[in-house]
């Protein structure tokens, strides 16, 4: 795996999409050449109040331009100030971080939820077999046209106001949707479902969690999960999501 | 053949000595790192270089593995953060097989910070360590986050000093208590380490805090007290190094909201022999080799040979 | 005439109830002023109207004017600030011929903080304020920055009881004994402040602390050490109240790097009956009325009808 | 007196004119109007770990177009921060605060020591009376040229590089300057030096004193100094720097 570099670097753009989710898109340089699927960034705030990395999610990597994409949500203060930021402005970084999506398989399904759907679009990109894409709303829809040069879309929205009414597992129904591999990333109430749903259907899935963390770079222990073998770490059944993942398999983890 | 080589060539160029002495030990410089905030160092040696280190303070180990503390483990502060970790960590067996010969391969100092639940575990684990190639022994007495063991210690002067002298009497490493701030009168506390015969006392551990989340009206962290650590807590880290330097004649490693070369300073002149740098790993894990650049920067720039000079100049 | 008017138009508007009462003193919202922060009210009644404000707590007011300490008096520190005021005041019969008739030409009640150098001074500063149209007395055994009174009998629970026996029977209005943060237990001092006839705790007091002048090689403060407060030390005051909410049954007051309503409603939800603003207003001169309007506002769009639910909703 | 307001307002420009020292134009429309020579303004610091505002005396006031002059050094955090403000940003101001020099006297002597100089530029234009303008600095000048229009400026240089050699008594001596009225901002030693010189020539003298602040605007207690009578407010020794003063007549004070 690559090492991690911390520096500034320059923001090319940074737009709205969609009520409160930006499209953030960073002069990266290196970060962007080692950069892999499901890895992500940390950046830091500049406000001396804040002090801790935000972890986002790399959405799209272009290693001729050295250019990154991350796609946020506005959840707090850190995400608000990000926000704010101009094109040419600098902003610190930490990155590429974590154990991203292994590209396998000869037929994928891949699932996303709300803002965890960012993160897929790369490896919607980079993974060259047979896909369909789920992808799960609340409401409104973002970047869902952004998914459709690499395989089908299909949606599910909790109101039902685009695609199929309900979650993600319910569009897979509804369309008979087949795979033997799935990736996924989205809120937990969901990775349950899509782990429980490739269980009983016996299908690998790799599944990218989430964590509040500090170090970003496996040597806090805030960030861990529940794993069902020891980890080779600590000895105990902990995995770091900042180190060993952001993604595992569905079969290692306990959610 | 590492002793011989502790003079770097920062030091050789800029004319001016960083080794400080603790019980006998030299370092090559005042900076270590904070328990718990650096690993076993693994992590960081791409970052850092840790032959640049006065030292490696490992994070805590036990007797047998821990598992730690559930999720959310942190939470962001104003100006710092709450943990509650729970020192988990493999135990020392794994510590002494994995983590002591990858630190080896650097050439530096290494103090490894020992937990247990019980006195008797602190003892197992110094034990061990005392047969090992480790400089000296950091005994947490101090951690707020776990039931058993930790911060229970350290809060009552008659304890520190039993749990001590116990401790002092099975190692044959030279041991540094690391105290607890959540106390009324840090002094007495220091001095009870020294009674009981410790040979370095390192201070602060994180403060008892607690943040709750109003949107969800729950606690934000799983055990819902953590640690307080970062640059909010340095006043108060600084003005218990200074009581403590003034109650106590062994050394003192001071700690607590260290982010540049300047925070350092401050728990130097306050009394510190040497300091260690903690949470600003996390926002910039270059932290300790600019701390120990900057303070080289300003010795040159005020003319200061020997950093010696500079603990507990300020009375 | 002035109990008849203490629904605001805010609150009829918003149709919810931000009223709290402590030993049987309404206050018209949770929020105060944190002593020794707003003066006696005067110089923040051109940016507040002090009508909107639950209660206006005045600066430490002794028997006889006292100097304070020398200058300089305050540091900044990340995220917060170093005091070392050391009590400046007219004395308390400046304090009832100017101050006094001043607050009573608002609509807010008036908590008078009480100082003394023994305990003899508490007592004859109390008698003094219990003739007067004052609603309660918030006593300060927990001020870092003077030599005699203050802290001293703020870190020890047989002397907590007894200055608020003592005190308590020279005092015919209710008395809030504020508690220092720089002790190993909250919760043994907020059980003895309850035993000696408290009607209410206010915590937390600053929390000493250092700073080093490194250019210089100096102590910033005058007085070496002063007492730190502002957002840095919100994390330890939330956990205290917290704490002290799950030790005692009498009512608190919480405080301690309250900046905006967000950080008043941690402290609320932790235990506290009211929130008192303090460095914020050096901050911004408006922070008491918009927290009080920010808790407003939390309640609508929560849809929390009444203040007292929030309060200790998260165990 | 006016009631200073607490708002943000625009730079309109801030440029260096000496190392280390900054010229700042603020847009402060009402602050302007109520301005007088000698009051200061607070500024606030963007970054969330500095939280106390920063005192910094007017040294020019527009009251035509709401503008205000500021000319600061250097020297922490808080200035460097400033330096790096750029023309169209907002900065958070509490002002004008405190109060300024009074006008009066037949002639006058103006004495300004290093960064203490910037506040006497106002007085300088206003005052009406004749007039003596004695600069000292340590090596290189600044703003000197500015005062030219207003009165004949004699300069002390510690070094002798410009006009005589050594402190501004050394060149009001040098230059046989004489005055009913002295107004005097610079170091404390400066300051104490006036005072005596002011005594011992029987002169009336104004000065204008520095302290850490908290509120600045009387509440705190923090800025306070020795003052000769007991002072109206706590009935002690002790005068507000952010309130009573910053100006205060020398035999009102103790230095
Ligand atoms: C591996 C990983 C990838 C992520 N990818 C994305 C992404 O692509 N797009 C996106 O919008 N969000 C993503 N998130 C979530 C994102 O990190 C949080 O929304 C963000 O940190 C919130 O910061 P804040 O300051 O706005 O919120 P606050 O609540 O003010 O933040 C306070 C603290 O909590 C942490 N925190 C809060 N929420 C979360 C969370 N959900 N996960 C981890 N830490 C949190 C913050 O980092 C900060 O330390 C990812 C999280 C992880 C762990
Ligand atoms: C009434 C008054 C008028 C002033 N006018 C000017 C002026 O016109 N131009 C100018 O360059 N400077 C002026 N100063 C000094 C200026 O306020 C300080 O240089 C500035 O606050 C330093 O901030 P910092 O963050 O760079 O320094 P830091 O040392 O990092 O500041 C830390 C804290 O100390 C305070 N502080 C540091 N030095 C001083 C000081 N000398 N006086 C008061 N507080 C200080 C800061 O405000 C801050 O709260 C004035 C001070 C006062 C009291
Ligand atoms: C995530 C984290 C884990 C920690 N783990 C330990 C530990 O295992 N043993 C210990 O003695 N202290 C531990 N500490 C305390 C630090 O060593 C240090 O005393 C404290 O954080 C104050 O320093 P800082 O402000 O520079 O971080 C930990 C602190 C943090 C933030
Ligand atoms: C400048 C200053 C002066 C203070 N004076 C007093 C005082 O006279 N009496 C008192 O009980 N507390 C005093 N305090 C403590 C505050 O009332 C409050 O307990 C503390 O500052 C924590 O709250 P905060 O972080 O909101 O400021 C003072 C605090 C400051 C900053
Ligand atoms: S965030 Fe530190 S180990 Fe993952
Ligand atoms: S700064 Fe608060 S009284 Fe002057």
């Amino acid at each position: 795996m690559s090492v991690a570099i911390k520096k500034s670097i320059k923001v090319l753009q940074n737009i709205r999409i969609e009520e409160g989710v930006y499209d953030l898109r960073l002069e990266a340089g290196d970060m962007a050449m080692d950069a892999s699927p499901g890895q992500f960034i940390s950046l830091y705030c500049d406000d001396g109040g804040r002090l801790l990395p935000r972890p986002i999610s790399i959405c799209e990597i272009d290693k001729e331009t050295g250019n990154i994409r991350l796609v946020y949500r506005v959840v707090g203060n850190g995400t608000r100030e990000f926000a704010g930021l101009k094109q040419g402005e600098l902003i610190d970084c930490i990155g590429p971080l974590g154990k991203g999506f292994t590209l396998e398989g000869k037929k994928a399904l891949i699932i996303g939820g709300g803002i965890g759907i960012p993160p897929l679009l790369e490896l919607a990109k980079q993974l060259k077999c047979e896909k369909s894409i789920v992808l799960g709303f609340r409401d409104v829809t973002f970047l869902d046209k952004d998914f459709e040069s690499y395989g089908k879309v299909y949606i599910s929205t909790e109101d039902g106001s685009v695609g199929t009414k309900g979650n993600v597992i319910d569009a897979i129904k509804a369309n008979n949707l087949e795979a033997d591999i799935i990736y996924a990333c989205g809120p937990t109430p969901m990775l349950k479902g899509v782990k429980e749903y490739a269980g009983s259907n016996n299908i690998r899935a790799q599944l990218s969690l989430e964590e509040r963390m500090a170090c970003g770079i496996g040597a806090c222990l805030a960030c861990v999960c529940k794993s069902t073998e020891v980890d080779h770490h600590t000895n105990v059944n902990n995995k770091r999501i900042c180190k060993e993942g952001p993604v595992f398999y569905a079969d290692d983890i306990v959610l | 053949m590492k002793d011989n080589n502790i003079k770097g060539n920062n030091e050789i160029n800029k004319d001016i000595c960083m080794k400080v002495n603790i019980a006998g030990i030299e370092f090559k410089n005042p900076v270590t790192t904070a328990s718990g905030t650096f690993g076993s160092g693994m992590e960081y040696s791409d970052y850092v270089d840790l032959s640049r280190l006065g030292a490696v303070t490992t994070k805590g180990v036990s007797i047998t593995a821990w598992y730690g503390n559930p999720t959310p483990r942190i939470a962001e502060t104003y100006g710092g953060m709450l943990n509650a970790i729970g020192l988990q960590n493999p135990g020392v067996d794994v510590f002494i097989q994995r983590d002591l010969p990858f630190l080896k391969t650097y050439d530096t100092k290494i103090i490894v910070n020992v937990v247990g639940k019980t006195a008797k575990e602190y003892c197992q684990v110094v034990d061990r360590l005392s047969d090992c190639d480790v400089d000296m022994l950091e005994i947490n007495i101090s951690c707020p986050n776990v039931k058993e063991g930790g911060i229970a210690f350290g809060q009552d002067p008659k304890r520190v000093e039993e749990i001590t002298s116990l401790v002092k009497s099975h190692s044959r490493k030279p041991i540094i208590i690391k105290l607890s701030p959540n106390v009324t009168d840090i002094a007495t506390i220091a001095k009870a380490a020294e009674a009981g015969g410790a040979d370095a006392i390192s201070l602060i551990n994180t403060l008892t805090g607690m943040k709750i989340d109003i949107e969800r009206r729950t606690f934000l962290l799983a055990n819902k007290i953590g640690g307080l650590s970062g640059p909010a807590i340095k006043p108060i880290a600084v003005r218990m190094v200074y009581q403590a330097a003034n109650a106590v004649k062994i050394p003192i490693i001071g700690m607590g909201g260290i982010m540049e070369a300047c925070d350092a300073l401050e728990f130097i002149m306050a009394g510190a022999t040497m300091v260690a740098v903690g949470t600003a790993n996390f926002i910039n894990p270059r932290a300790t080799e600019e701390v120990i650049e900057g303070i080289e920067d300003y010795m040159v720039r005020n003319n200061i040979k020997d950093v010696n000079d500079l603990i507990a100049c300020v009375r």
